[in-house]
């Protein structure tokens, strides 16, 4: 077994180095991916050992990365696009929403769209305008395609592979903010499949549903309310589309309780739907209607505005709080 | 074959007229009344049974087109988008490409399609409304139409991206309109295929107008120059003139297939019909310019051509008059007697890897429709 | 008083050419707008009467529209774009996302933006590809831009009225398929405001929410409901951002149940944002889940097929009936 | 005024250099040594005030920049998107806009903002994070910076329309860089700009880099050849000449303003510093290239200048020092104090008009919090 402490980021770069190795039609695109590394050094180190054919920094334009990875499925490539930063990937949205995601169905089946759109994504950075945002429900709100959201780099490094390796289109979701966390990584264990939930944290009181960089942010509630005698189970969505419901409901019939958390604004965020289908689900079992807690309907603010827009440790038990008084 | 007389030909609506005035800057290999002249940078040696071929596919396809205009007002097709005027352009540029290449269409190419080698009722289909588009494009080489303007070229900028990869001696050939080269994403195409050497040409047909934006909206200049501010060759040829665009495309592959990048070839020709069968042209132009455009018949050249060179007889074009008639009469049979795939199919091919979800909502559907199939046998 | 019977199309067109009395700064931006009187003939004639300045027939691109709309507005215009189909709206996104959106909050106030942003929407025409889109959802979880759907003419001619003289930008869906439908409009009445939703029908049994053209399709269910002996209440909700719930969070604290419909994919369609606020207003009036009916979670399929996608009548009962079942 | 001796000018690196080759399609006004050359197609006639003024702002600017970046590496900004090297493609388009104009800048044109009467500290509220850029667009005819790129270029040829329908006799110049030419949104921008013929005039500071990115990526031909395309004129300026650019630019406002449609500007320069803070140059660029730069500094050749005319003394030039550490103070002091407005104002601008379910969400935001204040007192 070898087992290494890495960062997400470099889980990341690991998982992007393997899938290259095991297959051949791999190809990165993105800016600054190659001499740079990009932006965040995700691809650090792979256009030196695997050459521009495979790493290629492109032209910038979002929607050349994303409508040209769409010819090169077609031509039997599987493009793995980087948008350097989550509000760039709006020029690209016609291609990702009127192409990627409907070639498969389209066609018949004639053609599928292995693409992996990587996006780092929200915020807690101190970043300018436009370098925080969470744009995940404009993806799980269309049809054909998959949205993933990893949390850790057991998640990143295996996460990536398996999305290289889907035949669908992935918009995989990287939590910048969480690059720089580490954790032991198994390189040679058996992943867990990508298009499943996980309950991270066992607990009766309320369930607390989150993923990407708030997974984390929801352990540390678990752990804070379970110094006031509180158990909260965490679940770690991992896939937003489609979303793996059942452990939710297995464990919200349980509880009776549940709070989403995502930085996105809470309108017609992931915990809209989550919320929809739990209740439905879960009708009889519900002490208190599912509450969410997101980022607030406005546009992100500026860098040092931005702990009072998302959503925290306090605003999480906060919502504890009211479901269990409810 | 024997000579001969002109009449063969049949009545040419104005033949007689004034030739239309020559533009410098456009490739021409037949005149208007048929007459071969040569262009300094475009030789092109046909064989009569080329020609013939050519001229047999520009009168089946604009069968087609007519039968399929006439389905549409029967009620049989929701829409149909005709090419009349185009047939030359398409038919030129399709017989370009080699077995390796793959074209990208918009919604209009059916000419292309035709030389593809996609049976004409795949593309019905789709404007009946059964799917959208029956072909299979890797078999063709012939992707499906593309709706959203100008989706389609950077999907052919990113193929010829992997025709590089490959190493493959083969090349692409993306269609838009003159209203499409505004879009931003026909002019990021462009860019990624000159900043990447990319065997791609693009071909833009110019047929004057964007439903009713008449191509001085989209640009002041003639839009093949817009290559030269990419950095690559644009040509303008004569989209009414099959030969002429058949040399101009098949060197601009050519050299894309050498390796030199891309080239933009400007087809100039005319929209003779409406934008599509939903459209009221008279609304925003003039009779006057579709009558001086009907004076440069793709079809009436190449027949005024093969009959002054002797190339084909009463029996040939009746023969070719003979497979159109029946090439609508299988277009309509075939296309009347076409059902949509079952309902549920809708959730089979969202994805290559079914979803749980999704699996679930195609349960709840078949459960809920199975409760009217009882109350139907009721 | 001034009533005229209008179908929905030319109720649009006379709400237009009021407020390009009303307001010289109006001015109409679109493909084929002008000379052809756009592909639905809802700006028919204004080009003649109102000329080329202040009906623009546009080079074909979205993202030119919007975009260039932004700086008419900045210079004091009030611009009214057409996007000539809901499946064409995309190439405009990023402009509608990161700058139309947020150009209010960015600026702290000093500059609004005026825009409005018409899109014939949603299926039941026998359309192609792209033409029968519902892309409500993804401008209702956008902070910034207010969304209004009509359903109805005289909704139509003062809504469009109403949002023109709006100080922020609305994304103005008109049922494309209701077009041809007619009422009567009186010309000088006193509009109801905007941005609120309105009880259509009265009932007492389920309460169901329709905006657009599912607003009819709601009435006729209620219709044929009530040959049954149920009574249901249809609110129109008219404006999507902001939602306006008070009248429907009365509504179904008496009836105890609510079903939502709308043709958009279901998931994270506005039923998902609805059902979780409206389950936590009435959480404990509820008698049953609150239920969708949308579009499937699949591309919109080919003409021939939209029948069995789009919501209609039965599907509405189907999901009254288990709601009253639940 | 006394000729001042040579020495004043300060020790200038490389100044005994050879002459970086002159590109032949490349507008200059005044060598990299400072020597006045003529350009037939761009006359310029600036007083010794002006020449003055615009040392000044150069310098200014320059501090600003300076005195940015080390706050940045203190922790009092977040970022900070250095102009080093590019000042005079700014401080010259800055200048050639008259009281009417307006710009639209990216993010990195602090050197217009300054020349536009913008508060240093309007700009430095930006990078440390308080806003989005503190001035009013309106008041100072210099919209706020865009970040998504090239998003302004169709803003400003929006603006530009409105100018024609007001029939006022105003220009717009929009800024973009070298990497934004890519970009689908700034080639619409150029393609509605010639077909209105819009008073827009396209600045494309050509810093030689995208991020890590080389021109040649973007564009395998000079950038200001993509105007031809379009149908419009573009020319290629030397961005480190103020004077060259000052008269570039204000030929192609003027010519806006007359009605002359659009122009292109391409402003070739070098981005002295990293892209931003965040970034790490070393990676994808050498150090030859940056000396050989340096050579062209744009402060340097304009001291040169006016040291060979004549037309600033010591005194003069120590003045501008003073003055520019006076500025780089009051930045500093101006940016340390700076906090963000209350939270609770984000819910404030999203709307003109606020809608009922933020005014709710508002107060609950006000509620939370006050739980803490609770707390806090505790
Ligand atoms: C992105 C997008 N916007 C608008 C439309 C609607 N539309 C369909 S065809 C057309 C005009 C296209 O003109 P052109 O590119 O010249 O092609 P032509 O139809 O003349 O062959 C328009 C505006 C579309 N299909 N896609
Ligand atoms: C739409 C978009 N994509 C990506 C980025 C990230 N980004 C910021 S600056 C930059 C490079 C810009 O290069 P250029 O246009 O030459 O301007 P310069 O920074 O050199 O002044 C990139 C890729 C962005 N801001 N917007
Ligand atoms: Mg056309
Ligand atoms: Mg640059």
């Amino acid at each position: 077994m070898s087992t290494e402490t890495l960062t997400m980021g470099k889980a990341l770069n690991l998982g992007l180095r393997r899938a290259m190795e095991d297959d051949a039609k791999v190809v990165l695109m993105g800016e600054d991916i190659g001499r740079l590394g990009g932006v965040f050094r995700i691809t650090d180190g792979l256009q030196k050992d695997f050459g521009e054919a495979r790493v290629v920094d492109t032209p910038l334009s979002e929607a050349g990365i994303i409508g040209t990875a769409v010819g090169l499925a077609m031509r039997g490539y599987r493009p793995v696009c980087e948008i350097q930063f989550d509000g760039f990937v709006f020029p690209a949205f016609n291609q990702l929403v009127t192409q990627v995601a409907k070639m498969h169905a389209r066609t018949r089946g004639r053609l599928s769209m292995p693409v992996v759109v990587r996006i780092p994504f929200g915020g807690g950075i101190g970043a300018v305008e436009h370098h925080s945002e969470s744009p995940e429900a404009y993806f799980a709100h269309t049809p054909g395609l998959k949205v993933v959201a990893v949390s850790n780099p057991v998640d990143a490094y295996w996460g990536i592979q398996q999305a290289i390796a889907a035949p669908d289109p992935v918009i995989f979701l990287e939590p910048k903010r969480r690059y720089w966390e580490k954790a032991e990584v198994d390189l040679d264990a058996t992943p867990e499949p990508l298009f499943g939930s996980r309950v991270v944290r066992r607990g009766d009181d309320v369930t607390v549903l989150a993923y990407g960089p708030m997974v984390k942010t929801a352990l540390q509630a678990a752990e804070a309310a379970a110094e006031e005698g509180r158990s909260l189970e965490v679940v770690d969505l991992r896939t937003l589309s489609p979303l793996d419901l059942d452990p939710v409901v297995a464990s919200v019939r349980r509880t009776g309780r549940c709070v989403v958390v995502h930085e996105a604004q809470v309108t017609l965020g992931m915990g809209a739907e989550i919320a929809a289908r739990v209740t439905e689900a879960c009708f009889h079992s519900l002490e208190a209607p599912v509450l969410r807690v997101g980022g607030w309907d406005v546009p992100y603010p500026p860098a040092r505005m931005e702990e009072e827009y998302l959503p925290d440790l306090d605003r999480v038990l906060d919502a504890v709080d009211r479901a269990m008084a409810f | 074959m024997p000579t001969l007389p002109r009449e063969v030909a049949g009545p040419v609506p104005g033949a007689g007229a004034p030739h239309p005035p020559r533009q410098p800057d456009l490739v021409q290999l037949l005149t208007p009344e048929g007459r071969r002249v040569e262009h300094p940078g475009y030789a092109i040696d046909v064989s009569p049974d080329e020609l013939r071929g050519l001229y047999r596919d520009l009168v089946l396809v604009r069968r087609w087109d007519t039968e399929a205009t006439a389905l549409q007002r029967q009620g049989e097709l929701g829409l149909w988008a005709s090419l009349l005027g185009q047939e030359a352009a398409q038919v030129g540029a399709g017989h370009a490409l080699a077995a390796g290449d793959m074209a990208f269409p918009t919604y209009r190419e059916h000419g292309v399609a035709w030389v593809r080698g996609v049976d004409p009722l795949h593309v019905m289909s789709l404007f009946r409304g059964v799917d959208n588009g029956g072909w299979d494009p890797v078999a063709t080489g012939f992707h499906l139409y593309t709706i959203v303007i100008p989706a389609q070229t950077l999907h052919a900028t990113g193929y010829a991206m992997g025709v590089q990869r490959d190493g493959a001696e083969s090349a692409v050939l993306a269609f838009f309109g003159d209203g499409a080269s505004s879009q931003g994403e026909v002019n990021e195409a462009m860019i990624w295929a000159a900043s990447f050497a990319a065997p791609v040409v693009f071909f833009c047909q110019n047929n004057q107008y964007a439903i009713s934006a008449p191509t001085e909206r989209q640009s002041r200049v003639p839009l093949y120059q817009r290559a030269a501010g990419f950095g690559f060759p644009g040509v303008r040829v004569d989209g009414n003139d099959v030969l002429a665009v058949l040399a101009v495309t098949r060197a601009a592959l050519a050299a894309a297939r050498e390796g030199q990048g891309p080239t933009l070839v400007e087809a100039f020709t005319y929209r003779m019909g409406a934008h599509t069968t939903s459209d009221d042209p008279t609304r925003y132009r003039l009779a006057d310019e579709l009558e001086e455009w009907a004076l440069r018949d793709p079809i009436v050249r190449l027949r005024l051509h093969l009959a002054e060179e002797g190339l084909a007889d009463e029996a040939f074009l009746a023969g070719v008059d003979a497979e159109a008639d029946d090439l609508a009469a299988r277009i309509r049979s075939g296309t009347i007697s076409m059902e949509p795939p079952p309902a549920v199919s809708m959730f089979d091919a969202v994805y290559a890897e079914q979803t749980a979800p999704l699996a679930a909502q195609r349960a709840e559907f078949e459960a809920y429709r199975s409760t009217f199939e009882g109350a139907g046998q009721e």
